[in-house]
């Protein structure tokens, strides 16, 4: 960097994680920066890395909803889903409705809980310390929710391969609309704190810009491809379970900045709730799960399923040679592909933009690694 | 127990491809015919079998060609089926709303590959993971480090013939 | 200096000292209190009622932490630093009245003294990164450098605006004055820009640039523990107190309250103590409201906005008392000009990158006929 | 700057309404009926002993292999006291491995185990919650007490005999 007549500086390596406050758990970068500003980037990833896709093979095909519990450990029931989803299209197994519907609105609350989570988190990489606690007392109430129906806050293998465990409590309906109307309330208390803060605009607005067709090179999917302008959701795209019986709107950035990120997941959070809205009033009566054997043995074959979660979009490549254990199973993670463009994303930009950026992509580490 | 439901001949998933699915199964021969892929059809995606010395051609013809544009790679993996290594790319259009599965043999001594990284910059981490694990060598890539497991390791843990370190109980 | 003198004072540094331990541990605990509860949390609750005696709690624990010291620290600077930071914040308290007659030493020239030594505590945070050998700790000594040193020029020239109103740079005379009127009433404009920079110069959020625990993990204090960091932390509260008590000198009247006499001691203080925590209270209001500055965005709020106003609240200082006009003359020139600049930046900021700020729901067209 | 008042207010406003803290140790947080907590081992008051028969069907659907049991000869069937031809001799969960899945309740065909509303069992040592037969059936008491549970096969006669009725 040096020139004539200036003064002499060097670049500094900084080593951000893995045990850093904001690189959303065991992530590393490694950062060359100048003064400020940010020169280069060198992520590291694979401090989680379990072998869950090898463990896959070693397990039967109901225990593997466990697994991928594990995964992203934010949507829980969005990969439970996206499994039973795998292997019912494999064996052609028929889910009842009544499941769908239970499904649909669990997998819709559960994108809430991550959205809510993103948003608090995303407060923090901004330096604000008051939305995280508005965001985790909404948060919270989801979570009792999902005791209440499924008997666990976060792991909860509820859906299962057929159906789900169980029917819904009684009054479920009622407690859902208290909570639809107590969450919509936090959301706009919380929104009216953070997003229009000229601050927080300052800090995210123009920030980590990546246009569309990069984002389709590098694979991005989920609020983050569609902060560029791109209405890709497999929710509208391929409707799965029962989500082509509803009516709502895929929110859409402009710029592909990260106060665009930001935005459009505190937007989806309000068409979520909009389908499960739909969702409670539609729900039919009936059997909840379509019964199967206790060791599943698909046919020979293998499916490639999508599915669209908190984070983007989700796919699971299922491999079956007709045993009772699958022979390979390879997971899409979302925040895998969005995370890749994280170099193209921090080119020139600060030390404390790069905090803000990877907070708007919103990573969990339980899938990157896997 | 698991013995006794086992069956002599275990059953093939039908195929059940949709409407695009038809058209693509139709098409591929058609504008991939200098590659002579195997073009098949499982449950409901279409997949074509190439030789693995072709996979950049023919995904740079597939990314370009308007009929196919598929301009978005899904997921990239290695399936390990013993006799041979077999390289999996799921493409997607974004346009078209159209998926293909490409599928490349190799062999497990020396399993070695072209990189797409230069088509698809989002091929770069899954090629390192798949080096990781199966221990495919993609040639072209920029930077074939490690990815998901430390320097130095090892093995390739996602083989099927890969054998466990002893797990100690606590 | 008899003895009897000399022991006068040196009881009364030591009552200082204790007194201000007694503010700081008051203030954490208030601090705590209050994010807790505007965050719907209800903070310490555990040790004593309400939480009281938690900040004791957690003195006599940072006091029996081990010390760790990382191998490649520069032992010496390093253990100085905390000193040279706490020092200054310390000695400014010699010259700021609590009341009339409850001073240690009323200076003439006590505002210029004041200034004179806070700066002092820049360069103990940036040994105190320096000497740490860690990046995050150079980084944000660096940053805490260039934060400091620019606020200083914007609020030494608020002051000097209230100097000038008070034609004293004593800070009782500058109490004194504002019998009739509080200068918060005459000059809204040096108020606002000697609270922003003092917020700057403590490093609170919005501008806690240097200790960013989400950027740089706590800067220059990142790799002290126990006793040393209690020692930054102490001074950072006293600083805190020290802005506020400032701000309720130069702008609020001190200890004088219309209505109440000023000349008694216990009251004074009493009013003082309130203005000063209603203030504090403001500081932290802000602090669990607001998001964090990035450097380059504090650094042209600094140079761009704030020394520009400073300057222009000199010259209409100057012109009022020149001309001798009339109070609320003064007050309308700062309030107009106070009044345009908030809106001349949210203009700027609102239209700088885009005109709209909302994001598109896209509803694909085979959708809106089913949508009925 | 209007954006910055607004958040301004809602911290404000905020600061007078009720905090939603529970004091945790103190106070606890009500569990919902179906709340997953360990696993546990239910005991037949009936008869005097536990359901499990030693099946080892949990053990081996486990995902997690934390399960182990040992089956023995019923002494109380050999007098004609119970039905039960096989008894648990012997059954450990290491409660540390455990993953609170319900994949073991599921499966059991004897309504033996069943997830309680356990969930605090903090222990110093790594292994320490490696829980054996008596204590799995002592909190299987405090669940059955707690919840007056009663095993799926009879309330499921019970309805079918009402809805003869």
């Amino acid at each position: 960097m040096s020139t004539e007549g200036q003064l002499d500086t060097i670049q500094m390596m900084v080593n951000m994680g893995p045990q850093h406050p904001s690189t959303h758990g065991v992530f590393r970068m490694v950062l060359w920066v100048d003064g400020e500003r940010v020169v280069d980037l060198e992520p590291h990833i694979g401090y989680l890395h379990r072998g869950s896709e090898k463990l896959c093979e070693g397990e039967l095909y109901a225990q593997i909803v466990t697994l991928f519990d594990r995964l992203d450990y934010i949507s829980n029931l969005n990969n439970e889903m996206l499994f039973c989803r795998a292997v019912e299209k494999l064996m052609g197994l028929e889910v009842p409705e009544r499941a769908e519907y239970i499904r649909v609105i669990l997998c819709e609350l559960n994108r809430v809980a991550s959205h809510l989570l993103f948003f608090g988190t995303f407060g923090i990489d901004a330096g604000a310390m008051t939305p995280i606690m508005y965001a985790f007392r909404d948060r919270e109430k989801i979570q009792t929710m999902f005791e209440a129906v499924t008997g666990a806050r976060m792991m909860h293998n509820f859906i299962r391969i057929g159906g789900v465990k169980s029917d819904v409590p009684e009054d479920f309906g009622q407690r859902m609309r208290v909570l639809l109307r107590e969450i919509r309330q936090g959301i706009d208390e919380t929104d009216r704190l953070l997003s229009f803060s000229e601050i927080f605009l300052a800090r995210t607005k123009g920030i980590g810009v990546i246009d569309a067709e990069t984002a389709i090179t590098y694979g991005m999917s989920g609020p983050v491809l569609r902060a560029c302008g791109v209405p890709m959701d497999v929710r509208k795209d391929e409707p799965y379970s029962v989500y082509d019986r509803f009516d709502f709107g895929i929110p859409i950035g402009e710029k592909g900045d990260s106060w665009d990120r930001y935005y459009i997941r505190v937007e989806e959070m309000r068409q979520s709730m909009r389908i499960i809205e739909q969702a409670l009033e539609q729900i039919p009566d009936g059997p909840t799960i379509t019964p199967t054997r206790l060791v599943l043995r698909p046919p020979q074959g293998e499916v490639y399923v999508r599915g669209e979660n908190p984070r983007g979009e989700i796919g699971v490549y299922l491999v079956s040679n007709g045993a009772d254990r699958p022979y390979r199973v390879k997971v899409r993670p979302p925040s895998f592909c969005n995370l890749m463009a994280l170099k193209e994303l921090l080119k020139d930009t600060y030390v404390a933009d790069a905090v803000v950026i990877l907070g708007s992509l919103d990573i969990v580490l339980g899938e990157v690694d896997r | 127990m698991a013995e006794r439901h086992r069956q002599e001949e275990t059953p093939q998933a039908p195929v059940a491809l949709d409407d695009r699915g038809h058209a693509l199964e139709l098409l591929l021969p058609e504008v991939l015919a200098e590659f002579q892929p195997e073009v098949g059809a499982v449950v409901d995606l279409v997949v074509a079998i190439v030789k693995p010395q072709d996979v950049p051609a023919i995904c740079k013809l597939a990314k370009e060609d308007p009929r196919l544009s598929f301009d978005y790679l899904m997921c990239l993996c290695v399936v390990d089926y013993v006799e041979h290594l077999q390289v999996v790319y799921h493409l997607y259009s974004t346009t078209m709303k159209h998926m293909m599965v490409l599928k490349a043999n190799v062999s497990p001594e020396k399993p070695s590959l072209p990189s797409v990284t230069s088509m698809w910059a989002g091929a770069d981490w899954y090629e390192r993971e798949s080096h990781d694990l199966f221990g495919v060598a993609f040639e072209g890539h920029p930077n074939m480090a490690p990815l998901l497991l430390y320097e130095g390791f090892e093995g390739y843990p996602g083989r099927r013939d890969y054998e466990m370190p002893e797990y100690r109980e606590w | 200096m008899s003895a009897v003198e000399t022991l006068l004072l040196v009881s009364a540094i030591l009552g200082l000292l204790t007194g201000l331990s007694v503010v700081v541990l008051s203030l954490t605990w208030l601090e705590r209190k209050f994010l807790g509860r505007i965050q719907m949390r209800i903070g310490p609750m555990r040790v004593g009622p309400f939480g009281l005696l938690q900040p004791v709690a957690d003195a006599v624990k940072l006091m029996a932490k081990e010390d760790l010291l990382s191998s490649w620290v520069d032992r010496v600077v390093y253990w100085v630093a905390p000193l040279v930071v706490f020092v200054p914040t310390f000695m400014i308290w010699v010259t700021i009245p609590i009341t009339r007659d409850l001073v240690i030493r009323n200076l003439d020239m006590g505002l210029f003294y004041i200034i004179a030594l806070s700066v002092l505590s820049i360069v103990g945070l940036v040994t105190a990164g320096w000497a740490s050998s860690n990046k995050y700790a150079v980084l944000g000594g660096f940053r805490a450098a260039a934060q400091l040193i620019s606020y200083e020029i914007p609020l030494i020239l608020a002051v000097l605006g209230v100097a000038m109103l008070a034609q004293s740079l004593n800070l009782e005379n500058v109490v004194n004055s504002q019998g009739a009127f509080s200068y918060a009433l005459i000059q809204p404009l040096g108020l606002v820009i000697f609270f922003v920079a003092g917020l700057a110069e403590l490093g609170r959020t919005p501008f806690d640039i240097h200790p960013a625990e989400s950027e740089v993990v706590g800067g220059p204090f990142v790799e002290y523990s126990g006793a040393h960091w209690a020692v930054f932390f102490l001074a950072e509260y006293i600083n805190t107190f020290a802005i506020a008590a400032l701000t309720v000198l130069l702008f609020f009247g001190g200890w004088l309250f219309p209505g109440l006499p000023g000349d008694v001691s216990g009251l004074g203080v009493l009013v003082f103590l309130i203005k000063t925590y209603l203030v504090i209270l403001v500081i932290f209001w802000v602090r669990g409201t607001y998001p964090r500055l990035r450097i380059d965005q504090l650094m042209s709020l600094g140079w761009k906005v704030l020394v520009p106003l400073a300057f222009v609240n000199v010259v209409i200082t100057s012109v009022y008392l020149f001309y001798g006009w009339p109070a609320w003359s003064l007050s309308l020139m700062s309030l107009a000009i106070l009044g345009t600049a908030v809106w001349e930046i949210s203009r700027r900021m609102r239209t700088a990158p885009t005109p709209e700020y909302t994001v598109r729901l896209y509803v694909p067209s085979s959708e809106a006929s089913s949508a009925g | 700057m209007l954006g910055n008042l607004k958040g301004l207010m809602v911290t404000l406003s905020t600061f007078f309404r009720k905090p939603v803290t529970y004091q945790y140790p103190k106070e606890h947080k009500p569990i919902e009926d179906r709340y997953m907590g360990f696993p546990v081992l239910m005991w037949d008051a009936n008869v005097g002993e536990p359901y499990c028969t030693g099946c080892m069907v949990c053990v081996r659907y486990c995902p997690t292999s934390c399960i182990s049991a040992v089956m023995k000869d019923n002494p109380l069937h050999a007098d004609g006291q119970s039905t039960r031809r096989k008894i648990v001799d012997n059954f450990e969960i290491n409660l540390g491995r455990c993953i609170l899945c319900g994949i073991c309740v599921d499966v059991c065909n004897f309504d033996a185990i069943e997830m309680s509303h356990e969930h605090e069992l903090s222990k110093y040592a790594r292994n320490g919650n490696r829980t054996d037969l008596s204590k799995l059936l002592e909190m299987g008491k405090a669940y059955q007490e707690e919840t007056g549970w009663r095993p799926e096969k009879e309330t499921k006669k019970e309805e079918a005999v009402e809805a003869e009725n």
